[in-house]
């Protein structure tokens, strides 16, 4: 089993929601990151004194799946973030080697607890 | 000591329109809060800007020239000194800017999370110191439409603004978000209404309170004289019917909210509040305590229906429910008002309701329009995703909380 | 001439009533503000919609029967008219209508976190119908209690209410509570009290402010005139020293605070300075500002004791404090006034403050454990898991921020 | 019948001074509001306790001792009665005793976020019994300056206190400040100023309005008098030029931030309304609307330069802006009063100033010096980098939200 | 080495908390998380328009131990994310390996960092 | 390639930034997380009730690397850790090995893309 890690931009959520529940990935894990990377921070203001504001929102999603799905998993994240075209900030997708899954409600383990 | 008597009545309706008037104020605030309540945090430093400049300025250009169009007065610019007949100038004056303000934020409520700041700075230019005063000075000021008709002739009643401060601050706002169009997202592209919460209800609810403390200056101001047993009763009269209407909107926009989705929606229970207060302005003289509370009832359960009806039906984007609960209500308010008060008439009510929304609706029509084409009234659809704090303002509301 | 003075001073104690009653109205924000700062995030909808409803029920139905019960006054429903013989009959009812929703407010603040909303609800209309103004009755209304005694032979004294508004309220909260129960996780087993920390200390900090200034509304009132030389003073004798209290009860609470726990305890503060207002209500006409003061300082530490006392002793789960600020100190208020007033005996206040207790308790505890026969009063534990906000309003105060 | 006249004439004018002076009061809430919503919200418990704390000190100690020094009436502790000539002495005290803790508000937010609460109230006990009562004896108590001279020969003139009140708040805070240091993380090694962002920009725009809503009190109440002719114009030029002051504040420090930075900077404008309102406070009473307008829009100017100035320049870390708000432009104030008011001349405004600046300055510290040396005046860097709010109070004032 | 990483119910927190500390786990990092799994998300209401939030609060559960603690570790989180029974939106527990584990005050490396 | 996750004191965050960023990391997501280890929390008082705050705040790094970067990584974060001394709660370091990266702009994958 592998665990995918995406770090997409917050308003990309919704899209790559759908579109991983149309290739029936059941379960995604959310969280709220800042990110650091090529896209430069923007810039705010406060009283009159600029700042550069450089961990921007980001959203973090962590998804594990079974060895079959990575690929099409991988396509459709990013399909699903690149819209409207590609562009800087638009993230990055990790992947790691799962040694295991373990539904808590069931105990069942292995692939079908993903 | 005839005089002495004379001065003392002379204080004390001085007085009295100063407290009212500070009252009225304070309605700047609850504005302020109600809005900033009933937007995402990305949006709330931008509308808080909003809500103080616009007041700022609707003092200032109404002080520079409004005034002066609503009341004929004095010559531009000179029409304020302290002296008066009855009470002091200055005190009118004070009572009066307060409401052209209120008008005003009627209309940043409905435009918010996606008008630029300073396309709706000029428009509160304008209107504060022309579209607002004009239609003003055809009530309140008893001037003739264009020098057509009176609407006195008619028997329109309008006893402290249902029509001449709330309907009209609705008619310029859905101008102005008919040619603006909907927030990002608001629907789907099925035309489904997507709701976007406001994100910090408790602020929304203090800005109900500070209104509803508020409307007993702007009702209980507008009988415009305390000194005497008669007036005294029915300043009296007129806070005791403000509160019933606002108790009656409450409760029943709760129970209406509660008996169709289920919930006591805190928002629809708030508008209700509002909607009751709307409701009575018109004519808070003249009903008896109960007949007061089913007005307001009336308002809070119509407000329901239109917030929904726009929202779902009309697919007009209105944040706050601004032209529900000022609109839609306003006129409710004003056609109410014939019920209770012999002195107005249904028609005479219908034609000043249509007199000022055609003037309102069309003059401020033209103006957004005229913004539209020259700076544009719209922000960037990029900004609108990071939000207007960070594109109006650079900074934001509340920087330190994580939000969605 | 000597009428138009006449018609003057009507006015005057009109306007008065009028501005006092504003201010005590604006009390109701303030008990919204307190509660829902010190409520978790997720159940802060929740108290909101119970604050606003609270407060349009108590203004309808004692409208409707309850200002008729306490005052005796003319029939059913139609009570309220503007004219009065020294100051206008509507204002005397403004002001009146304030103080039930002040009482009912205290309630809400015991209950909060589990209570069903709209049992909560249904008590209300019945606490300001019936159970409130028969106490009213008994003692600002001169009648006697169920024909048996009356309390004003006793020489029982309350001047604006630490006993028959703020112990009162506070009773039926006990009742209300002890039927209850804790909210859940807040004794664990071994009966240890868990602190559940309130989500927004500025809202508190803010609704205690607002309560501060209305108190001079809800004390300063009670003098009941304005326009003479004498009342004049008292009024101004009266706002002085509600602040002098109230400041008194703040540096009393602190102080002991840090004294006991080691740091400066600001919600403790905050209950210090209600505790020094509700010590002072009772008697706020009679003491030297430096007394005033004191009998302040003295709920502040009070109001600390009691606090940790019924949270750890007694295991009474009290959100917001409310039995204490209101029920204990609201008797403390009451046995201090024979000190400095004349008038008042000892046994009076205790046979006083008993009355309303055994009427106030008794009756809301029937009644609330008919509601909790009928309908139930404690939401479920998984909805009092997820918050009421869900369960009751379907919507979240601040669903932007991400919570614990 | 002539006897009536009195009383009535008494009775409005102590009435008036209470309302006001309920006004005055409230502006404690805004204070606090405004600084909770710009300090990080690691030091919003803190500066809550603060902001209640030094109220209620202030309204205690000016009534143990300050008020005896500053109009030197009868002796300690027994000067107030309800009892007075044209208006309730007790009245006058109430109104006098919320200015005293207005002074102290401004102190707070200078030396937030890293001042010890204790050594902090140390200061306000004496600032409040000595420092600010011996200024005020000298102008408004109309004592000499220590026997040398006196400020009325001059031609000293301040109606309602932007050098009295305002720069001697700003006085004590710019001794407090410079003794204290700036906030860990505010100057980078290279002496770069660092923007550390206010946590609750709502907050700090309602704490604004607040403000806004209680100068009117300030302001207006300082005419002392209503129940004339005469005084009841006064005060209302009073209130509209308030007003007036506030609204060209806004204005002119949003397009002038708008123009400089290229943003509509929110915490500027809520500065800039601050700004209007203190530049106005020296003279409310003579010059035209216009003019006023003018003159608090020449303080909206002046506070963006200053606050850039102090932060960028002097490296003076002030996170609220009270020293340039209430200082810089209350000094501004001071001076533009000989433009509109004859009876001031612009050496007597100097002289003053100086006086008032000079004396609070070196008086306080000398207090802050001492405090340091004994106490110590400035929490822990340790302390500094959890919180105020874990250190001094032991609680959050959002515990649930998470945080930076 | 592994990392345990256990996704539960928040308000399960304290229990699992408990019952780790007793079979001496020493350290916990808890994020708090929107999961979106086969537990449907609930139904909220706005203005009259329901919409379903469909991803709950969870909370995350990173917890470093040693290759020997491991059975024990998710059963104990198993017992106390079900003591009232399992139900849907229980959670799920993921295992990855660790490659090395580093206190940072002390330098210290491997099974005596954890 | 490897994927480094230092758990550290919020307050070093900016040092840890920086030192990472003049050795040419040039990607890292954080997150708030809420940590227990051997650090005690500290205590609060809520109404003069005590209670410890047994999870104290902290920040979550994860910073992608490619595996020749990893010690230069591991010492940089623990000097930009340690700058006062090494305290109780300083944090800990955890490495685990990552399969894949994949820029989501130009899909880029491998250590290209890190
Ligand atoms: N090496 C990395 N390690 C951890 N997170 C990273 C790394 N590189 C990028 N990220 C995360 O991905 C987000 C998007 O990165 P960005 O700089 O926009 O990528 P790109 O260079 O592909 O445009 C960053 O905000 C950060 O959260
Ligand atoms: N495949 C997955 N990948 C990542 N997170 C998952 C996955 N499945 C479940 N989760 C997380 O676990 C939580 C509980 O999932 P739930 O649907 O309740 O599981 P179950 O199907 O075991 O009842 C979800 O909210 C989500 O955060
Ligand atoms: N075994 C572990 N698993 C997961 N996180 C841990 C573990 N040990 C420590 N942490 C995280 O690291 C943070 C610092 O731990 P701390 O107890 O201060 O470490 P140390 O023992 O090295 O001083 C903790 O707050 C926690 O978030």
């Amino acid at each position: 089993m592998k665990m995918v890690t995406a770090i997409i931009q917050p308003k990309r959520l919704s899209d790559v929601r759908e579109a991983l529940s149309e290739i029936e990935v059941t379960g995604i894990t959310a969280t709220e990151v800042k990110g650091f990377g090529r896209q430069k921070g923007h810039t705010e203001l406060y009283r009159g004194a600029e700042f550069v504001v450089e961990f921007l929102p980001k959203v973090k999603l962590e998804i594990a799946i079974t060895d079959e799905q990575l690929e099409q998993v991988i396509e459709t994240i990013i399909k699903a973030c690149k819209i409207n075209g590609g562009k800087i900030g638009d993230g990055k997708i990790f992947v790691s080697s799962l040694e295991q899954v373990i539904r808590i409600r069931t105990g069942e383990t292995g692939p079908e607890a993903v | 000591m005839e005089n002495q008597i004379l001065e003392l009545q002379y204080a004390m309706d001085t007085f009295y329109f100063l407290v009212m008037g500070a009252l009225v104020m304070w309605m700047a605030a609850g504005f302020s809060m109600l809005e900033a309540g009933l937007v995402r945090s990305k949006n709330t430093a931008e509308i808080l800007t909003k809500n103080i400049g616009l007041f700022a300025i609707a003092c200032t250009m109404y002080m520079v020239y409004g005034y002066d169009v609503m009341y004929g007065g004095d010559a531009f610019l000179s029409g304020i000194s302290g002296q008066g007949e009855s009470y002091s100038n200055a005190a009118d004056f004070y009572f009066q800017v307060v409401f052209v303000a209120t008008s005003m934020s009627i209309v940043s409520g409905a435009v918010a999370e996606r008008m630029k700041l300073f396309a709706f700075f000029a428009f509160a230019v304008i209107f504060t110191t022309v579209i607002y005063p004009l239609e003003g000075s055809w009530t309140w000021g008893g001037a003739s439409v264009f020098g057509l008709y009176s609407l006195s002739d008619f028997g329109f009643y309008d006893f402290a603004g249902s029509g001449i401060v709330h309907m009209a601050g609705a008619s310029a706002a859905l101008a102005g978000v008919l040619l603006l169009g909907a927030r990002k997202g608001k629907y789907d592209k099925d035309g489904k209404s997507m709701p976007i919460l406001g994100a910090n209800l408790p602020l929304a609810t203090l800005g109900t309170f500070i209104l509803w403390m508020g409307w007993f200056g702007f009702n209980g101001g507008s009988v415009l004289a305390m000194a005497s047993k008669e007036s005294a009763d029915a300043v009296a009269m007129v806070f005791v019917n403000t509160n019933a209407a606002a108790a009656g909107g409450v409760i029943a926009a709760l129970l209406f909210a509660k008996v169709w989705f289920g919930k006591a929606d805190l928002t629809m229970t708030l508008n209700g509040a509002l909607a009751g207060l709307v409701a009575i302005t018109a004519g808070p003289d003249t009903p008896s305590v109960l007949v007061a509370t089913l007005i307001g009832a009336g308002g809070g359960v119509i407000v329901v229906l239109s917030i929904v009806w726009f929202d779902r039906k009309l697919r007009i984007d209105d944040p706050v429910g601004a032209i529900s609960v000022h609109g839609v209500v306003g006129l409710f308010g004003l056609l109410v008002v014939p019920l209770t008060n012999n002195d107005a008439t249904f028609s005479g009510q219908l034609i000043g309701a249509l007199t000022i929304f055609a003037w309102v609706f069309i003059s401020s029509g033209i103006l957004w329009y005229v913004l539209k084409s020259i700076i544009g009234i719209r922000i960037s659809k990029e900004d609108e995703d990071e939000g207007a704090d960070i594109s109006e303002c650079g900074l934001e509301a509340y920087p330190e909380f994580v939000t969605k």
